[in-house]
């Protein structure tokens, strides 16, 4: 088992590559499908089976798809030759990334080794589960989402009007 | 088992290349994109973690973090569209003032 | 007989299953396209195929070679990775889902118990969805990679068609779902074992979830018919205003697969529909223990040809919606029914456990 | 009787609140109906109060609780009214001469504007001052006390458009004010040491003190509260803004400037003459402030050229001559001459503004002359006030003036320096009033040609105020015949209830004249004096005119400084009011507002501009640069993390 979240990691990371270094926004985007897919399998993997299917079918299914629709309907296609050129990000950028990398790797290394297994007693990851939990811990931050989604909706809907 | 550090050091890495992508990409949908990476390495440490306390609660995060997602898309992507019906343009550089 | 350890006999059962279940799919999707024409031709009072062996039997073989062996022909301006991809990611989110539908109880053999299923996952149904929810994306990406005007329109409308009834399709089965207490389609069809008990003139019904719910299988099934865009939802391949949709660009292998991806759709929901609402494999079983193994089978597979067939006889009796309708259908009528049915079983659920 | 007093209170009260609120609207007619009619039922209802108060020699005070007003611990003050005979005299003047002088308004006001705004100011005054005189304790004497300075300012300002009179509005508030706060540190300092700011608690307090006990706390007080009275009555050196008051209308000139208001400092000391007599010391400055400015103001007025001016300074030397009454610890005198000068300065001030009247608004009197043939009811109630402030023997003024001779004189605290002093004064009021009158009424006309045919008497709405003014100028006076000439000092006795035990104090203690001397030996010399100061005049002015000019020209420092005032004014210009506007604009504006708070508020937004464009070049708009400033901060707190 442990070899297919090797094999879906360097999935994941070889699409997230190709989300950056693609020049076209579907290519991108599909990576990112593929991303989001490899991660599920991961989830999977790591004893969240309803996270997986959640991630799937809102990420994958209906907010990529949101993209793919957009880039689509805009008809984006290469990147042109950038008119204003952020010499900051540019510059600093690079040497940046791989600075935070650097040092987020060195913290993991230091917090918890690099073989110590993440051990832990089996988990009761099932939809019911998380259903208590959400509707009896979580109730109040679920309500608030909830608010939150009609209000992104009445927002998309205005934003997307003709006249704004 | 798969050992903690390496699941964190898959979601680093994802990390770094959602900042990456935002910080060289320079279509606008492309690094709306790079922010979904982002929040995806993120939730992935999030389910890491959830494995190793061992609790639901990091899963839930994780739940509420995709809502969440759902909702920035749609406004999000609702910005994107009257972005280019206002400016004819994606590229981010061109949204660098208030103004039309 | 050599003996293997539980990981090798899993690999190898589980190959076999999945080869067998490929092989047996094909070709009933293959035949579901000769029964098609067959009905559709008697509904419409002429022949259908007829030369082709008999009764036009070998029909669906002469179609697949002719297929195979047209020249492909290509857009010179589409994207030439996508437009290839699509077709493939088509069939591949139609046939993956079928890897957690059940089709009948499990046998022993050789001491190892056999599931007569590629894999049950506890949130089996969560995942079918998540794969149909996939499927969306060959529409689209064929759409736009065609670099041509109707099949974008098409990917555009099947997108945003496909979206919306996913969004009904889910709320259809949460009925069950409530009643179930479990994603495990298994587990959802061994709850519907049995009769109605204690219910008079009906207590000769099986116990299926049908009765139960009444209301989330309309919903379900009207949703699946656009979900897989057949008729009177076919939207995106409407030939009188897009040409053929989608797909206009496609021909030979590529229109192929996309064929058969639509038709293995329809057996997705079908055998979907078959589970949750129809008791799945269930019936009378009798006879010796080869018997009680395939009988199951034979009421499962009786069950989705039922399903298929109203799908071909709805097509043949039914006009197409118009896109506005089509969408207002979806979000005005189907979905808040879908919320109400829910409200409605929420609520007798209550009362009946206090 | 707790009723009547309220009855007078209201309905000037009413009167101002109708006209104020709703005058814009009404007629004249209405207006002055309000006006008039509201003073008028004042007086008849102070006219009622005095006869039906049955005050006794021995009755103590009728006093009046009718709400609390302030309650703070220890501190009380009620809403309550005091009345006893020295009330009863104030009121019978105040309302008396208040409701004539309405009367008079209506005619002299025809033509102005702002008719009822004048007849709200005026009937509020008189409310105020009643408040005045008939309060029971010092908070709300002070009430009242700031309420007539308030009108008083309202009135003078009357014309504001005209800068002048705006800006003598303001020295009036100013200059009083520094009064004022005498006034409420005395009674602060009262309550501080007898607990109590309520006259009929506090004077029994007092009056229980043997002489010179608590004497640095009440001679503290009383100066202090004569300071107020510095203020109000306009003596040294607070007198300044009382000739520039008469830039308000004349009506206001006569019943604030001259008749009442004025006055109120010296009902003051008298009404806290317990207090005064325990305090001989601050009685000593109460004397020689009133005896100086009677001089000194006296000294100005013989070469003012200002029919009004002159009156006003005339006013302030008169009311020095209360003040030295009332210092010399013979309080009935000043309050004698009190309300007899109430009269006949009422009579002087509303014939000046006939006068006035006449001359279209001109008042200098080198351009009138003979207008007693044209104006013969002015001219003779003129003449009627003249000889009454000159202390001709047989009016109002003879008897209150002669009064307070003698007891400059004779009184326990006086003294013959004072006695001189005020006499020569008498002789140059009697000059310099009949200068005034020969200047305006006799010889011949200097009057412009274009204003001459103008001329014309007053209509009788204002001469008959004028007349009757007139005789009580005669009359008001023989209320108090001194014993010299046979009669009982009737006025004096009459306020022996309120005087009495003061006085009784001081010659208990001792305390008497050093020198007396006769009574008519003193009075023949005031009469030579006053004599000598019309002849003067008479010949100067009317049989040959060349003598001032000639003297004015012999004497011209002299005669410059009495035109000037003493430089009085420029003095005090010099002194206090041009350094005040000199370090307000150069400190307060130029350093203060304009340096330091101009320069903190716009340095702080040119600081900010300056930073704001330092850090703009942050703000490139740019969302990739953002971000990798974001990415800057995580990496240098992870470096931290990790370091630490």
């Amino acid at each position: 088992m442990e070899i297919l979240f090797y094999i879906f990691g360097v999935v994941a990371i070889v699409a997230a590559l190709s989300v950056v270094f693609q020049r076209t926004p579907v290519y991108s985007a599909l990576s990112l499908i593929v991303v989001l897919a490899a991660l599920a399998v991961i989830y999977l993997l790591l004893g969240a089976p309803f996270i997986a299917m959640v991630q799937v079918i809102v990420y994958a299914g209906a907010i990529m798809v949101l993209f793919v629709l957009v880039i689509m309907l805009l008809n984006a296609g290469h990147e042109g030759p950038s008119a204003h050129r952020a010499k900051f990000a540019r510059w600093v950028g690079p040497p940046l990334l791989l600075a935070f990398l650097v040092e987020f790797g060195v913290i993991v290394w230091k917090q918890y080794g690099l073989t110590g297994a993440a051990s832990a007693p089996a988990l009761d990851a099932s939809p019911a589960a998380i259903g208590r939990l959400l509707f009896k811990s979580y109730i109040l931050p679920f309500e608030v989402t909830s608010i939150l989604i009609l209000v992104a909706v009445l927002g998309a809907v205005v934003l997307a009007k003709k006249q704004l | 088992m798969i050992p903690l550090s390496h699941i964190l050091l898959l979601s680093v890495i994802l990390f770094t290349l959602g900042a990456a992508g935002f910080i060289i990409r320079r279509n606008v949908i492309t690094v709306f994109m790079c922010i979904e990476l982002m929040l995806n390495a993120v939730n992935l440490a999030f389910i890491a973690f959830a494995r190793r306390l061992p609790g639901l609660d990091g899963q839930l995060f994780v739940f509420f973090v995709i809502v969440v997602a759902a909702a920035e898309a749609a406004v999000g992507l609702a910005i994107i569209v009257a972005l280019y019906r206002n400016r004819n343009s994606l590229a981010i550089d061109d949204v660098d003032s208030m103004k039309l | 007989m050599a003996t293997f350890s539980d990981t090798e006999f899993f690999l190898i059962e589980t190959v076999i299953k999945i080869a067998l279940i490929m092989f047996i799919l094909l070709t009933a999707i293959a035949y579901l396209t000769w029964l098609e024409r067959k009905v559709i031709a008697h509904i419409q009072s002429r022949w259908g195929p007829y030369l082709v062996g008999p009764h036009g039997l070998l029909q669906p073989l002469a179609d697949g070679l002719k297929f195979m062996f047209k020249e492909d022909i290509a857009p010179l301006e589409a994207d030439p990775v996508v437009y290839w991809l699509a077709p493939f990611l088509a069939f591949l989110m139609a046939f993956l889902s079928i890897a957690v539908i059940p089709f009948g109880e499990s046998f022993t053999l050789a001491g190892h118990v056999i599931q007569l299923q590629i894999t049950d996952l506890n949130v089996g149904l969560l995942f079918v969805f998540a794969v149909t929810s996939l499927g969306v994306y060959s529409v689209a990406l064929a759409g736009w990679s065609s670099n041509s005007k109707y099949p974008l329109l098409g990917g555009l409308r099947s997108s945003a068609q496909m979206i919306s009834y996913e969004v009904s399709l889910s709320l259809g089965v949460i009925g069950v779902l409530m009643i179930a207490g479990t994603l495990s389609l298994r587990e959802i069809v061994n709850q519907q074992a049995g009769l109605w008990a204690h219910a008079g003139l009906f207590s000769v019904l099986p116990r299926w979830n049908l009765f139960l719910q009444p209301l989330g299988f309309l919903i379900y099934f009207t949703a699946a018919i656009a979900e897989t865009n057949r008729i009177p939802f076919d939207l995106p391949e409407g030939e009188t205003e897009l040409v053929a949709g989608f797909h206009t660009e496609y021909s030979s292998f590529k229109f192929a697969i996309f064929f058969m991806s639509e038709y293995a759709n329809m057996v997705t929901v079908s055998a979907i529909a078959t589970l949750l609402f129809f008791g799945g494999w269930l019936g009378p079983s009798f006879g010796p223990y080869w018997l009680r193994v395939i009988l199951p089978v034979l009421w499962f597979c009786l069950k989705l040809f039922c399903f298929l067939f109203f799908y071909i006889w709805v097509r043949g009796t039914l006009p197409r919606f118009r896109y506005d309708q089509l969408m207002a259908f979806g979000w005005k009528f189907l979905l808040p029914l879908g919320l109400l049915n829910i409200l409605v079983t929420s609520f007798v659920m209550a009362w009946l456990h206090s | 009787m707790e009723t009547l007093l309220l009855l007078m209170l209201l309905p000037p009260l009413a009167g101002a609140a109708l006209n104020g609120i709703f005058g814009r609207r009404f007629s004249q007619g209405l207006v002055s109906a309000i006006g008039c009619g509201s003073a008028g039922l004042a007086a008849v209802f102070a006219i009622l109060a005095a006869l039906t108060s049955h005050l006794g020699p021995d009755s103590p005070p009728f006093v009046h609780s009718y709400f609390t007003w302030i309650e703070a611990g220890s501190f009380r003050a009620d809403f309550a009214l005091y009345y006893d005979r020295l009330t009863l005299i104030m009121t019978l003047v105040v309302t008396v001469i208040g409701f004539l002088i309405h009367m008079y308004s209506r005619g002299y006001m025809e033509h102005e504007g702002g008719y009822y705004r004048f007849f709200c100011y005026l009937n509020l005054f008189l409310f105020m001052m009643l408040v005045l005189v008939t309060a029971a304790s010092y908070p709300v004497m002070f009430v009242g006390w700031e309420g007539v300075g308030l009108c008083s300012y309202v009135l003078i300002g009357f014309y504001f458009p005209k800068k002048s009179a705006s800006d003598a509005g303001k020295k009036a508030f100013i200059v009083t004010r520094i009064g004022d706060a005498g006034f409420t540190v005395g009674a602060a300092l009262l309550f501080w040491t007898f607990g109590s700011v309520n006259f009929p608690e506090l004077f029994p307090r007092v009056a229980a003190l043997g002489l010179g006990d608590q004497q640095r706390a009440l001679t503290a007080a009383c100066l202090l509260l004569f300071l107020g009275a510095v203020g109000k009555s306009a003596q040294l050196p607070l007198y300044v803004w009382l000739p520039d008051a008469m830039e308000g209308p004349t009506p206001v000139s006569a019943l604030i400037h001259a008749a009442t208001m004025v006055t109120a400092g010296v009902y003051m000391v008298a009404r806290s003459n317990v207090l005064f007599v325990h305090a001989p010391e601050a009685l000593k400055t109460v004397s020689a402030v009133g005896c100086i400015t009677a001089f000194f103001a006296a000294t100005i007025a013989l070469c003012q050229n200002d029919l009004k001016r002159m009156l006003a300074y005339s006013t302030i030397s008169q009311l020095g001559y209360m003040f030295a009454g009332c210092g010399v610890a013979v309080f009935s005198s000043g309050i004698f001459h009190l309300m007899t000068h109430a009269c006949f300065k009422a009579l002087l001030f509303l014939a000046a503004g006939s006068v006035m009247h006449a001359m279209s608004g001109e008042l200098d009197m080198r351009i009138m002359g003979g207008l007693r043939r044209k104006l013969p009811i002015t001219f003779w109630t003129f003449l009627v006030a003249t000889l009454a402030i000159s202390g001709v023997p047989g009016l109002a003024g003879f008897f209150s003036k002669d009064d307070i001779l003698a007891a400059a004189y004779n009184g326990p605290l006086g003294a013959p320096w004072l006695y001189w002093l005020l006499t020569v004064t008498a002789g140059l009021t009697a000059f310099y009033m009949f200068r005034g009158l020969f200047m305006t009424f006799c010889g011949k006309s200097r009057v412009p040609h274009d204003l001459e045919h103008h001329v014309h008497e007053s209509s009788s709405k204002m001469t008959v105020p004028l007349m009757i003014l007139a005789v009580f100028s005669v009359v008001a006076g023989y209320v108090g015949i001194p014993k010299v000439l046979g009669g009982s000092e009737a006025f004096d006795r009459f306020l022996e209830p309120v005087f009495g035990g003061s006085q009784g104090l001081l010659a208990a203690n001792g305390v008497v004249a050093q020198h007396p001397a006769s009574d008519l030996v003193l009075m023949i010399g005031s009469l030579t004096a006053a004599g000598l100061g019309i002849l003067i005049a008479y010949w100067f002015y009317l049989r040959s005119p060349e003598i001032p000019e000639g003297l004015a020209t012999a004497f011209s420092g002299a005669y410059r400084t009495l035109v000037n005032k003493y430089y009085v004014d420029e003095f005090y210009n010099w002194l206090i009011v041009h350094p005040l506007v000199v370090g307000s604009r150069k400190f307060l504006w130029q350093f203060v507002d304009v340096g330091v708070v101009d320069g903190a508020v716009n340095g702080s937004a040119e600081a900010t501009a300056d930073v704001g464009q330092v850090l703009r070049r942050i703000q490139s708009g740019n969302i990739r640069s953002y971000a990798a400033w974001v990415l800057l901060g995580a990496v240098g707190w992870l470096g931290y993390l990790l370091l630490r």
